[in-house]
């Protein structure tokens, strides 16, 4: 509401945690990036990485960084930002001990050093070449006095950072206010320009669109495809549409470790024969629409090592039958069919398996109910998203799921060699390569069934003046009144 | 079948002791609905039992139908306890007719469904037999043979009552338990039951225990007459010596209570007191004497006991040679 | 009085303890609570430290009986999803469903009592058939779509309302009738049975005969009688409509108990779940105490007893 | 002769049942000096609460009343509005029903309901009504009748109830007083003692009363007039003496020839019966309705029935004496 | 006995049972409504494969969210098709088997279940009447939305669940009409007679009682037909119900919902339909009630 100065946004999703280590959610990537701040900063135009909390930084080796760190920042209680803090932090996320929810972010960590007041070193376990990338993006810098005491859920509660953003009033899961931090650094990310931002969880979206059509809610995001058309029509509305990096796949049981037997899943040409079942262009055309991609690989194609020369299927339902009937299922089966969100998608696609004779019993869960299953090995099928925190390394994706961990389902040896070493080395080039190869492989035994990059659509009054970016998070210092 | 001198039914020490909640929740307490009654009858004769609602007229008839056990006490046919008859020979000799026409009989039933049901529940005979059976007892009950087809709620009261006694009688019971027959009916209805009832001890020789509140008919068909007040029979006598010269008190009020339909006699005084006693907490001594006239102070101190007078039985102490004299 | 209401009282502890014991067992069944305390990357060990350490090993029994303790103190444990304390994360939340249940009973109520009476004075009338329509219609209209619709209508065409929220009265007034008019046709119906009935009994007659004016006859002698099951019936229906109030609350993004629950069922959020089921059957319970105890009081027969 | 008190010619009472209209009182005509006893008999369904109800004006909407004339002590109740029947109700004309049980709200103390029977009516402050209800609970014989009055109905038995109800009726100092059935609910000694707690109070408040009874013995002991109900209609009515002495109507003998008379009926000999069941009311009725039961039916049954004997004795018939010689009763 | 022979002591009077029923029941205009549609949409559920004008499975994404003839669609989709192009007649035409299937099968096995219960307490009364009715204030103490949502939480949504949670959970009302039917019935004069007469426990329940109370069984047995299919479209509705692409009333509801504001149909037609179904089903319940037990209205 420009009237008061007051940026009224939706929620769709109940966020457990405003700490942004003790969420997985994109909505507390979005509150991160307003209340925090990392080290380094990625500019979302031009992926070139700025000094934020830190000044410069330098490979010391070749798991060891070293940071100047930014003179003068406070964080929202007053407390000066220095190298205790960020010591404090990352010894504090990289302690599995912790029970940091997002492990993948924090895990490659070490420890961290004082050198003196604003000189740090962090120390890697290994070999990690995406870590600019990651502290530019969800590591982010904490008071250490103020969270040793009030530890994560005080800071749940109550979050301090150093962010464009401070937040003033905390109802869990439903309701955050936060208010312009007029002391804010000189960082990359900008100034803030609206004083207040008012976010509500709504989590039904027609009730999103209510709203902003009563004019109680400036901004939505995530609107689905169909409504986000229907919106566009109307002249009080801007939409737009901006690519992001979650991509959806199906995930198959292919190392059978699943209850489910006979599994159809670790023969290979059931796996193809799902790939070729389903119409990946028609959900995208019809379903998903906007700046939605097919995509053929369980990485987003921005990411540095996502290497798009891998084997990929055409829609070919005959095709997927007579696979199937090779495999010995010319009658088809059935199987349990789990997702989480887009059940449309998800019922289009248990849809195009039906036809081809892939019985579905369909089971929608809720995100983590089914990661529980998942970890436990029992899927065996779903269809699955990932947003690689938007961070825009294939590390971020492909290493996520391929590298034995309890998610993994495939569980190949060869895979998680190559992607070993694509992961730690250092050679760019060496990196590709590995990739590609890890890539390959893994299209080629078709563990997967990547489908399609998603797209985030933003509605919101004329009156707000916003850019999206591709990497799906809004970012409210940027944000004006027109 | 029996032996001729042994009374066909006879009650020995009978008490039936319910255990009541007093209001909703309260604690459960006991009554005594019946209490110690001794009773016997003789073959073809018709006791009438009258006392006041609540008394415990009903609850002795449940007893002798088997439908409730006596609390203790023992209840005898042709001499031998109820207890070691097994309940179905039982029913074949007693055999009950109720007060209310429109609730003894079954409305989804037809009525040969509902007279045959003695039949089919002892297994007597086939389908044909059972049909015969009925029309023969719809016969003697008065009914034509049509109504076998219809349903209660198509007869009326009179009708209905019919049907009860042909159910009753279908079995060819010893011993018929007549519990109000003919309250719920009007007067000219009433008659004609009262007729058929009569007609039927004769014809079959029937024994009857007939409650009743119409001192009038008791008169009219019993040949014996108990009163009970407050679980205990007070009095018993032959009926001609009941009603010409009744001993008890209660008794006394009870025949005095009875208006006649004679004019000009005006309502007469019965000289009894107003509160019928709380069945939990029955008065010490005899229960009766908060309302007695000629009650003393001995009365609320001490219980009397049954008293043989002539031909029958009294409980009052002034009736009893040892406590008479306390009376004065 | 004070008899019946301990041995009530007595009774509806016991119910308690019987739907806690139910609703714990019942999702005891429900899987590995370490697994999904354990988080992303855990291994088969972490998940099992996790499990000695929150006692997930143990016998049923005496994992309920822990649960049970802790909560007669008021500890439900901690939330697997929020990592807060389910106390106080109900606590909040419990407030707005209280709120939406006791506006959708007193809707309720000041809708179908006066329906109710209107038509069981004149049976078969206009008011009386309207008032049966509504209800009839009313025990049909599956709730989220009536939501819905009121949604469409008031908030988005005629834009009268607030279609979500709960930052104001305004922002009550379509949950309430959505939930009210759940509740509203039993009442009615018991209401229109209840006074038609007294209205028929004898005593109505020996008051009319007193020479006592209509209004009088009413309402002083015939609802003051209709009213009890009422009100049994209103402390029935508000236990349901408190539980019903998921539907309602995820409709109206109300950010309830009932749409905790929800959510909470979806995450596998166990300590929140039980302790929901709880609260709700605890409403359930506590509100039909506290019928049964004004009922003893209206009605004198249970009163003196 | 002075002005009855209450005087009722050809009092009809219409109900539309489903299949048609319900004629369930029909040209009734009787009248009540103050002081006196009516007693009206009959059998269940014959019509007497209705026609008493519809003395009080307490007949449901849907039910048609018509009387050429009906006049209470001058009022024409035909004619009177529903305020001014309510003034009389419970004033000057008050009533007892059948049911002690059910009759009292048993949401109020019984104090409550009979001081309401005198506020309704009188300008009087709550403890005069409450004097007045402590008097007249002890007239009808409750004993510790102040501590009674905070007692609610169930707490007292049927006997004590009914007296509570003729105490209410009595609040206002009726002059007329109308018992629809007060004793059938109750046990005989009971009855005793409340009919004759009726005989005495209104002999002592000098109230006409109409005492309903289907019991034959009640009647003769109570009543100073009788009218025998059947089927709707009176067939016969007289003073209690000429009733019970020379009972003209066919249907009159058939019912006292159906209760066993102590003294005149041998024990366990047949009773008489009326045989047959009652017609049906609904749809036009015409000549005598007990024709059907009849023993002494014939052709001119169907017709017109005349009025038979005198102001004190009457009888509608077509025979002159109802054939009642024919049947000389054994004496 | 000679008077007894008068034609007129004889007359039967009332029309038998039957008649009188048949007689109510065509007078019953919400009854005749209410057995109309619920009898029409039976057939329609039981022919939905000849009926359905297609595979309500089929999708075609490029033919999504077609508008009804009436909002100016073809007659090819005559209600227009849904959000994966599939058509939305078909789906409400075999949506009907779904609800039929779920209130009949829940209301036969809690019926089950309940009348069990509540006829034991009702004639035996004592210690089992005690029992039954503490089961049945544990079972109206638990939230059914919340319980049932948990429960196929666990155990994963499928026809078969529902159903059968719905039946474990939807017995309280048979329990309680039935023990209060029992206990009413088992006063009358009948049963005291029969047993007097020697009959069995097992007989006087099933031919002196049953057959009494079996018009109060029928009401519930329909008011908890209306109910489950309600608390089925609620569940659905929540996404814990049946799963898709089952065309459950409920489900397609939530389906259509996101649409809602710009395509109200999608949400208006299969609302409507379940709304008159169940109303139908309350109807006939209701009509049945006055029909067969007049005394027993509320
Ligand atoms: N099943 C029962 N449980 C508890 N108390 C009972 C039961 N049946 C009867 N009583 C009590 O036993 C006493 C005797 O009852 P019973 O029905 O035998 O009286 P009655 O003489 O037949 O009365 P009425 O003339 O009114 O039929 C009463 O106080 C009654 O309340
Ligand atoms: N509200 C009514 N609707 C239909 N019929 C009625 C109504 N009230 C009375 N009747 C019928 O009118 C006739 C006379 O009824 P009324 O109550 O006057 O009889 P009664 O002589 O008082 O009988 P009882 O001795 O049983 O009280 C009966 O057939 C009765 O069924
Ligand atoms: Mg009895
Ligand atoms: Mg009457």
């Amino acid at each position: 509401d420009k009237a008061n100065d007051t940026l009224n946004v939706a929620f769709t999703k109940e966020l457990e945690n405003v700490d942004s280590y003790f969420n997985s959610s994109r909505e507390g990537v979005v509150m991160q990036r307003a209340v925090w701040d990392g080290l380094i900063y990625r500019d979302p135009a031009t992926n070139e990485y700025k000094g934020n909390l830190a000044t410069s930084w330098s490979w010391v080796d070749d798991t060891t960084l070293e940071f100047k760190l930014r003179e003068g920042v406070t964080f929202h209680n007053g407390e000066p930002f220095n190298a205790d803090d960020v010591v404090f932090t990352v010894n504090f996320v990289a302690d599995p001990a912790n029970g940091v929810k997002t492990q993948r972010n924090v895990n490659w960590m070490k420890s961290a050093e004082k050198i003196d007041d604003y000189t740090v070193r962090i120390h890697l376990k290994e070999k990690f070449p995406a870590a600019i990338e990651f502290l530019s993006g969800p590591v982010s810098m904490y008071p250490n006095e103020y969270y040793a005491e009030a530890g994560p859920s005080g800071m749940g509660l109550k979050p301090v950072g150093t962010g464009p953003y401070k937040v003033t009033s905390v109802v869990p899961g439903q309701h955050f206010v936060l208010e312009k931090n007029d002391a804010y650094h000189d960082s990359p990310k900008g100034q803030p320009a609206i004083r207040t931002i008012d976010i509500r969880t709504v989590p039904d979206v027609n009730t999103q669109i209510a709203e902003i059509f009563s004019g109680t809610l400036d901004l939505i995001w995530q609107v689905p495809a169909d409504q986000a058309g229907k919106l566009s029509a109307m002249d009080q509305f801007t939409v737009a549409n901006e690519s992001t990096m979650r991509v959806g796949y199906i995930s198959m049981d292919a190392a059978g470790r699943s209850t489910m037997d006979p599994n159809p899943f670790t023969d290979v040409r059931v796996r193809r024969a799902v790939n070729h079942a389903i119409d990946r262009n028609a959900i995208v055309d019809n379903l998903l629409k906007g700046s939605s991609k097919v995509i053929n690989t369980p990485c987003f194609p921005s990411q540095f090592g996502c290497v798009q020369d891998v084997t990929s299927y055409d829609y070919d339902p005959e095709k997927a039958k007579a696979l199937l009937a090779e495999a010995g299922y010319a009658d088809g089966f059935t199987t349990e069919f789990y997702a989480y969100r887009n059940r449309d998608y998800a019922e289009a696609i248990a849809s195009y398996l039906n036809a081809v004779g892939i019985k579905t019993d369909f089971k929608m869960l809720q995100y983590s109910a089914l990661r529980e299953l998942n970890m436990k090995g029992e899927v065996p099928l779903s269809f699955l998203t990932w947003g690689s925190y938007s961070i825009n390394d294939a590390s971020a994706m492909v290493s996520q799921f391929f590298k034995h961990g309890s998610l993994d389902d495939a569980r190949d040896d060869q895979v998680l060699a190559d992607l070993t070493v694509a992961d730690s080395s250092t050679d760019p080039a060496e990196r590709i390569d590995f990739y590609g190869k890890a890539l390959k492989r893994i299209t080629d035994q078709a563990y997967w069934a990547p489908l399609f990059s998603y797209n985030t659509n933003y509605v919101f009054k004329k009156s707000v003046n916003y850019t999206p970016t591709p990497d799906e998070v809004l970012r409210f210092t940027t944000m004006t009144w027109n | 079948m029996s032996k001729p001198d042994t009374p066909v039914l006879e009650l020995r020490g009978v008490s039936k002791v319910y255990s009541v909640k007093q209001g909703l929740m309260g604690a459960r307490k006991p009554l005594r609905a019946v209490n110690d009654v001794n009773l016997t009858l003789g073959r073809s004769e018709v006791l009438g039992l009258v006392g006041e609602s609540g008394c415990g007229k009903s609850t002795l008839a449940k007893i002798l139908l088997g439908l409730e056990a006596p609390t203790s006490g023992e209840v005898l046919v042709d001499g031998e306890a109820i207890g070691s008859h097994d309940r179905l020979k039982l029913a074949r000799r007693i055999q009950p007719i109720f007060q209310d026409p429109y609730s003894s009989l079954n409305p989804r039933k037809s009525i040969a469904e509902i007279i045959s049901l003695p039949l089919r529940v002892h297994g007597i005979g086939d389908h044909a037999s059972q049909t015969k059976a009925v029309r023969e007892i719809l016969d003697v009950v008065g009914l034509p043979a049509r109504v076998m087809n219809t349903y209660p709620s198509q007869m009326s009261g009179g009708q209905r009552q019919r049907v009860a006694i042909a159910r009753a009688l279908i079995m060819k019971p010893e011993i018929v338990i007549c519990d109000e027959p003919t309250s719920a009916l009007d007067v000219s209805v009433q008659s004609q039951i009262l007729n058929l009832l009569g007609e039927l001890r004769r014809e079959f020789g029937l024994t009857y225990l007939f409650i009743s509140h119409n001192l009038a008919v008791v008169e009219h068909l019993a040949t014996r007459v108990a009163v009970m007040y407050l679980g205990r029979i007070v009095e018993e006598a032959e009926t001609g010596a009941l009603f010409d010269a009744s001993r008890h008190p209660y008794s006394r009020a009870l025949l005095d209570s009875v208006l006649t339909p004679e004019p000009g006699l005006g309502v007469p005084d019965t000289h009894l007191g107003a509160a019928y006693p709380n069945p939990i907490n029955p008065p010490p001594g005899c229960a009766f004497h908060p309302r007695c006239a000629s009650a003393t102070a001995f009365c609320a101190a001490r219980a009397p006991r049954p008293v043989a007078s002539g031909d029958g039985l009294v409980e009052c102490h002034l009736y009893d040679p040892e406590t008479e004299m306390f009376q004065r | 009085m004070l008899q019946f209401i301990l041995k009530r009282l007595g009774l509806a502890v016991l119910v308690a303890f019987t739907v806690s014991f139910i609703s714990f067992s019942l999702l005891f069944l429900s899987g590995d609570p370490a697994a999904a305390l354990a988080g992303e990357g855990a291994s088969g060990e972490d998940i099992e430290a996790l499990r000695t350490l929150y006692g997930f090993d143990r016998p049923m029994l005496v994992q309920y009986g822990d649960w049970l303790f802790s909560a007669l103190r008021g500890d439900f444990g901690e939330s697997y999803y929020f990592k807060l304390p389910v106390a106080t994360l109900i606590a909040e939340r419990l407030t707005v469903t209280m709120l939406l249940g006791l506006c959708g009973i007193t809707f309720a109520l000041v809708t179908a009592v006066p329906l109710g009476v209107a038509a069981a004075i004149r049976p078969n009338s206009l008011i009386d058939r309207i008032a049966l329509f509504l209800s009839v219609a009313g025990q049909a209209m599956p709730s989220f779509w009536f939501g819905l619709i009121l949604i469409v209508v008031f908030a988005i065409k005629l834009g009268w309302l607030p279609p979500s929220g709960a930052a104001s009265w305004r922002h009550f007034i379509m949950p309430t009738i959505v939930l009210g008019y759940y509740a509203m046709p039993a009442i009615m119906r018991l209401t229109r049975a209840g006074m038609l009935e007294v209205l028929n009994s004898d005593y109505i007659r020996t008051a009319r005969a007193k020479g006592a004016p209509e209004v009088q006859v009413l309402f002083k002698h015939a609802l003051r009688n209709a009213i009890i099951p009422v009100v049994s019936l209103a402390a029935v229906q508000m236990g349901f409509m408190l539980g019903g109030s998921i539907v309602v609350e995820s409709i109206f993004a109300l950010h309830g108990a009932g749409y905790l629950a929800w959510e909470s069922i979806g995450r596998n959020d166990l300590p929140t779940v039980q302790a929901l089921i709880l609260i709700f059957s605890m409403f359930y319970i506590v509100f039909t105490f506290l019928a049964d105890v004004l009922n003893a009081w209206l009605d004198p027969r249970m009163r003196s007893s | 002769m002075s002005e009855p008190l209450l005087c009722v010619r050809n009092l009809n009472i219409d109900i539309p049942v489903g299949g048609g209209t319900l004629h369930a009182v029909r040209g009734i005509d009787f009248e009540l000096q103050r002081g006196e006893v009516l007693s009206i008999v009959g059998e269940s369904g014959s019509g007497k609460s209705l026609t008493s109800l519809a003395l009080m004006g307490l007949l449901g909407k849907r039910i048609d009343r018509r009387a050429d004339r009906m006049d209470f002590d001058g009022i024409d109740l035909t004619r009177a509005g529903k305020r001014q029947m309510r003034a009389l109700r419970g004033d000057r004309m008050s009533m007892i029903f059948q049911e002690p049980m059910t009759s009292l709200n048993p949401a109020y103390t019984i104090g409550d309901q009979l001081a309401e029977a005198l506020l309704l009516h009188r300008n009087v402050s709550r403890q005069q009504a409450r004097d007045r209800a402590v008097e007249l609970l002890e007239k009808v014989g409750i004993t510790a009748a102040a501590s009674r009055l905070g007692q609610y109905p169930h707490q007292l038995s049927g006997g004590l109830r009914q007296r509570v109800m003729i105490a209410m009726a009595l609040m206002c100092g009726p002059e007329l007083i109308i018992a629809d059935e007060p004793t059938t609910a109750l046990d005989v000694t009971i009855q005793a003692q409340i009919l004759r707690l009726l005989v005495d109070l209104v002999r002592e408040m000098d109230m006409a009363m109409i005492l309903i009874t289907h019991d034959l013995g009640v009647v003769a002991r109570v009543a100073d007039k009788v009218a025998v109900m059947y089927a709707g209609e009176l067939v016969e009515t007289g003073s209690a003496g000429a009733i019970f002495n020379a009972p003209s109507h066919p249907y009159t003998r058939g019912l006292l020839r159906c209760i066993p008379l102590p003294g005149r009926t041998a024990r366990g000999a047949p009773l008489g019966t009326i045989p047959g069941i009652v017609p049906s009311l609904v749809g036009e009725i015409g000549g005598c309705v007990f024709r059907t039961r009849c023993d002494h039916a014939v052709a001119a049954c169907h017709g017109a029935i005349p009025h038979r004997g005198e102001a004190d004795h009457m009888f509608r018939c077509v025979h002159p004496h109802g054939h009642r010689e024919d049947e000389e009763t054994p004496a | 006995m000679s008077d007894l022979s008068d034609p007129l002591l004889q007359e039967i009077t009332g029309p038998t049972p039957g008649q009188l029923l048949r007689k109510r029941v065509f007078g019953h205009q919400g009854l005749i409504f209410g057995l109309a549609v619920v009898a029409i949409l039976a057939v329609v559920a039981i022919l939905a494969p000849v009926i359905a004008p297609h595979d309500p499975y089929a999708q075609s994404l490029v033919a999504r969210m077609k508008p009804p003839v009436f909002l100016g669609g073809t007659w090819e989709n005559p209600l227009g098709t849904d959000h994966l192009g599939r058509d939305y007649l078909s789906r409400l035409i075999y949506g009907a088997r779904v609800s039929l299937m779920i209130g009949g099968i829940a209301a036969l096995i809690s019926g089950v279940i309940g009348t069990a219960m509540g006829v034991a307490a009702g004639y035996f009364g004592g210690k089992v009447d005690a029992v039954v009715t503490f089961l049945i204030n544990v079972r109206l103490a638990m939230p059914v939305v919340l319980v049932a949502l948990a429960v196929v939480a666990i155990l994963g949504g499928s026809l078969t669940v529902v159903i059968a949670v719905l039946g474990l959970l939807l017995w309280d009302r048979f329990a309680v009409v039935m023990r209060a039917s029992t206990l009413q019935v088992r006063g009358r004069e009948y049963v005291a007679a029969a047993q007097a007469i020697g009959a069995s426990t097992p007989r006087i329940l099933l031919s002196e009682i049953m057959p009494n109370i079996v018009n109060n069984l029928i009401v519930v047995v329909t008011l908890e037909m209306a109910h489950a299919i309600l608390l089925e479209a609620a569940l659905s509705f929540l996404g814990l119900g049946v799963q898709p692409p089952t065309p459950s009333w409920g489900l397609m509801v939530s389906e259509g919902k996101n649409m809602m504001l710009f395509e109200p149909w999608l949400v208006l037609i299969p609302g409507a339909v379940l709304f008159v179904l169940v109303l139908a089903i309350n109807l006939m319940g209701d009509g049945l009630r006055d029909v067969t037990a007049p005394e027993n209205r509320s």
